[in-house]
């Protein structure tokens, strides 16, 4: 499997370990594809003089100025539904919303609009837009600024899915979805906005969809982990590790397309599976590759794909309390100790 | 002339989808655009071949006023590998040409508005000089989509003229019942751009009025929102019986009919050519769209990705 | 499991085998929870003079006036928004899309203001309202009018969601679904619409969610299927038994709550389960019931849970070609085979 | 002078959190509602106590008017057992108490459009006289949900009154760049509706405007659209440094700052003894909240399901 390697998995060349942090890695996918090309342009609320409520923007309307870095009002179905027009008439958005949640006020335009249009009209367009979502918790925003809603988006078919967990999978695969002929929707943590890695500093570098990354090799147990869910399973991992749990983490990078043959590689060297996401535990991709990987592997299984999700609630708005709906470490070394058990 | 060459030719083809949905049968709804040709083909012969076109579910006249041929319409129709979606979007009807601009239809009401408005951003980003014309009814006027891609529109100037046919009726729901105003046009004020209304039985009234709302835009002044008032002739999908409608119409009673009023302007002999024409063009695009192959079922997997 | 058996699942005297169809069950049952409770009133479109554009309010609104029974505009948003409020203002709404898909015009109305507003506000309001969605393909209405989305209500926690398979079903679930006090989507089957069978004529007679419903009994394989699905699924077993294979067909009724109690039990004894579904296959709900499987019943299962779902593609309009992208009586068959093979 | 009770107190509780939230943090965005108090309590003094209310983001000056007590509030901001959400939804705010009608607040702007229209058809149809009355802001005024929600409450004369907060700016969004009226009022034609504008800083006419539409909507002629024009005095959130701001305002100079108009009419040693009284309310509310215990982790699980 050349896609589970780092190094292999990534095109473009590794110039530099730059360290950088995950927001700005994004800054700078966004910057150089507006340089790239000419087509490129941002819409959302705020992006321009406030550079997004995030700071994701930051400094580019001031390079590209107002007509490429737009600030929309309050309207989401505008946001997306026009940018479905805008990539009809051959532009390619990028376009913000301000928390992932609100994808449920532009539902019609990206699980319709962007996802059948091409479709319905017998494939003579194509729709190059990329959504960008902050996904997850990050201190109290509440119920409906901090869900993990990327399986509803796996589930309805025509939209590609990122979920990038380190500052250098966010840009490249930033960059390989501005590129994608396809639409896009990229969920960015919002918890790891401020996290730092090496991010290789070529405009050339992308990183491709449905290659999986091993964060951590490893013999005893497979977990497969995405967004801020990877470092705990690291975390998890280093912890295990002391006791002589060997634990290999994957993180697929994309759920679609989806890198399955790189996990059910791993399942059939490690023989244990655990799935662990913030999303909702009911019905979260968790399910879903609980389900793949026993449909290929299922006499490499020693025990039941585990999996460790969200809790199935609304998430309270307390930082405190929204920790304690969302797997910890903890919970990822308790399931582990457990797993390991069967 | 050619406007009434083009509604008539509309006006057979109706007829003849609908003969065929009352003796065949159809997959999917077909909603008749009878009757409302006229405005159809009126507001599109304002447009330039590569304006942008997004056209509402009422028949199938735009999407032949813009350019399509016949034959890849009824293909779409009929569920054939000649229709311009290949049996993905026929039945309800997403007929599609990026050729002659025509950028299709969603299936939930009032999502051109949005999209609509985004192509005009492309072309207003682009400088192409076109403008983008979106067509609805007085039922999906309803929708949250035109209050932001409306708003939005207006603030920004974008090239785009919106088409509202107000027929009177969405479904079983009367206009009157529906709206606090007597006009969808009375909303165009909210949004600080002019609102025409117009006789939408009146092919060439529509096009002048859409003429100076597509000059409007591509000076860069802005949207503008045209009311063609219109009558909804038959049920909204062919074989709706319409027990919630006292004033029934019958078919040969189309008020004003925008066939026979643009046919008055015609000498006899040149309209009886042209009628003549256009029946067998119609009858010969029919016929060759039945004759056409069924699409192979592996086309379903087909076209999801670019 | 008591709710294995049909009488014991069904509350309230089965006082009649009279036969009765889908459609008009849920007449009834809309006419008998108007009768009964004076707070239920029903909303959407076309739904008075017309009696719906499926037929199913005929007739109540002239029994219950233009108060109760209230043609709306084209605003998917007031509908499930406006009966949010109706229902913190004391009512009970029952709601109609015209087509299951229109959630999506709707969504933050739904999968946030339903599923959440009680939870949000501390739990000091109830939220009785019924979403009525028909659901599923019919025969050429297109990608954005064919979809069965309910695996996303299941996703989503603060929805209970419903999928009733048969007359008596539809009726008794969903005269549950509007006492109960919390957010229903009632996923109901455009495709079954004509089907009739018995439906007890009580009033009193309710079908109680979270309790499954064995279609056909048997002792090799066990189906889990809903909708459209559960009659496949049993004539697929007919065929099956002629060749010695004895299949159990489980219909769920209700995804939230699950009855997976029911489910293991089966799977215990068979030890080989297929789920299968209309809607899209990927990160669909037979995901969730393979995963729950494998982790309740991990050592029972002799082969792997097998999924049977619709195409990964949004669904094209031609009638033929859009029963090519769901599952047939044949699909089920030559997967059964595939299954008993492993 | 019971309005000038209730403006001061929220000012005084708007300073404590701005206090806290400087000094110890704060989980989740606070919008300080500053300067706005006026209009909030001057609106919401038009109503009965048992009618409804949905309100907006900006601070806790609503909640308070309609009746609640500070304790809850304050435990909902500091994520105490004792707010009125149990810290489900503190942060960013959702009070709520079914016992003054404070029905909340969606995380998402312009969610309330559409419920508040279907609390006040709850109201039509139990013909319980109740009102309700729905504020947001003049951002929140482009979603489509006030399309819908206004349309169907005027047709249906739904007894509902809509209270739009101008105050100019939508986080870094300015008012006259996002619209193409001059006022959001300009757009209540549209709808059929009377759009009233007044001066949000006067809390007596604020009152007085509101209560015309309050008693409109009870008498069964619908929907009123009331602009309040203010100003927002802080950041979007508390901590916003506003680089997108050129006419920052500095905090002691709240133009016609409501709390003064409305002290100037109340003898000063009876103003004083208002504040003094409001002041240590606050105070002691504050502490007691504070002092409350944080709620066990286990009521996360609660109150998914009735
Ligand atoms: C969002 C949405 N809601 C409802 C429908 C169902 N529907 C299709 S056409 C129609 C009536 C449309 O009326 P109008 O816009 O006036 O167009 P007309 O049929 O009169 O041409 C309805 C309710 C839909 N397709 N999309
Ligand atoms: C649908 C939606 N889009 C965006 C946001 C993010 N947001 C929260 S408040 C705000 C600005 C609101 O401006 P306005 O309505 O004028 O209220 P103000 O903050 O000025 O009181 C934005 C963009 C949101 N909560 N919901
Ligand atoms: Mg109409
Ligand atoms: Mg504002």
């Amino acid at each position: 499997m050349t896609t589970m390697q780092q190094p292999a998995s990534v095109t473009g060349a590794v110039d530099s370990e730059r360290i950088t942090g995950y927001a700005r890695a994004i800054n700078e996918a966004l910057a150089e594809e507006l340089r790239r090309d000419e087509r490129v342009f941002l819409m959302g609320q705020d992006i321009g003089r406030l550079g997004g409520v995030f700071g994701l923007t930051k400094g580019l309307l001031e390079e590209f100025g107002t007509e490429r870095v737009r600030d929309t009002a309050i309207n989401e179905t505008f946001i997306v539904g026009g940018a479905a027009g805008a990539a009809l008439g051959g532009m390619v958005p990028v376009v913000e919303l301000q928390f992932a949640d609100f994808l449920f006020t532009a539902a019609d335009e990206i699980f319709h609009k962007l996802a059948k249009w091409r479709y319905m009209h017998g494939g003579q367009f194509t729709l190059p837009v990329v959504v960008r979502l902050p996904s997850g918790v990050v201190g109290g925003a509440g119920a409906e600024h901090s869900q993990s809603l990327e399986t509803i988006a796996m589930h309805v078919p025509g939209l590609k899915v990122a979920v990038p967990a380190t500052p250098a999978d966010a840009k490249g695969l930033l960059k390989s979805a501005v590129r994608d002929p396809d639409p896009v929707l990229f969920f960015e943590h919002k918890g790891l906005y401020r996290v730092k890695g090496p991010v290789p500093e070529s405009p050339d570098f992308v990183v491709p969809f449905g290659s999986a990354r091993v964060a951590r090799p490893g013999q005893d147990l497979t977990i497969v982990a995405t967004g801020l869910m990877v470092g705990r399973a690291v975390e998890a991992a280093e912890r295990l590790a002391a006791e002589g749990i060997d634990v290999e983490v994957i993180d697929p990078r994309t759920l679609v397309p989806l890198d399955i043959e790189s996990i059910v590689a791993s399942v059939e060297k490690t023989h244990r599976l655990m799935v662990v996401h913030e999303a909702a535990r009911t019905a979260g991709f968790g399910a879903e590759i609980a389900a793949q990987v026993q449909e290929r592997a299922f006499f490499a299984l020693d025990a039941p794909v585990w999996r460790v999700g969200g809790s199935d609630i609304p998430l309270p708005q307390d930082p405190t309390l929204e920790q304690a709906a969302i797997p910890s470490a903890d919970d990822i070394v308790t399931a582990a100790h457990a797993l390991a058990a069967v | 002339m050619e406007i009434y060459r083009k509604v008539v030719t509309v006006r057979f083809a109706e007829l003849r989808i609908r003969d065929h949905v009352e003796t065949e049968g159809f997959g999917g709804f077909w909603h008749p655009g009878i009757g409302q040709e006229g405005l159809q083909v009126g507001a599109i012969a304002a447009m330039r071949p590569e304006d942008y076109l997004y056209y509402a579910h009422r028949g199938l006249g735009y999407a032949y006023a813009k350019g399509m041929d016949m034959v890849p319409l009824f293909g779409d129709l009929l569920g054939r590998a000649v229709g311009s979606t290949r049996g993905k979007g026929g039945g309800t009807v997403h007929f599609a040409s990026a050729e002659h601009g025509v950028l299709g239809q969603g299936g939930t009401l009032g999502s051109n508005f949005v999209l609509g408005a985004g192509t005009a951003l492309a072309s207003q980003l682009r400088g192409d000089g076109r403008v983008t014309v979106v067509f609805f009814g007085d039922g999906a006027s309803g929708r949250g989509t035109w209050h932001e891609a409306a708003l939005q529109a207006s603030v920004w100037k974008l090239p785009v003229v919106w088409v509202c046919e107000n027929n009177g009726w969405a479904l079983s729901a009367r206009f009157e019942d529906q709206s606090p105003t007597p006009h969808v046009a009375d909303r165009a004020s909210a949004y600080g751009m002019p609102g025409v209304i117009v006789d939408g039985q009146d092919a060439l009234a529509v096009r002048d009025a859409t003429a100076d709302a597509i000059e409007r835009a591509r000076r860069g002044e802005g949207p503008t929102l045209i009311e063609a008032k219109t009558l909804r002739i038959r049920g909204h999908y062919e074989g709706d019986r319409q027990p919630y409608r006292e004033d029934q119409v019958k078919d040969d009673e189309i008020p004003n009919d925008p066939v026979h009023r643009l046919g008055a302007l015609i000498p006899d002999e040149q309209r009886r050519t042209i009628d003549g024409d256009a029946r067998r063009y119609v009858e010969e695009a029919f016929a060759a769209a039945l004759a056409a192959p069924r699409p192979d079922t592996s086309v379903i997997y087909e076209d999801v990705w670019a």
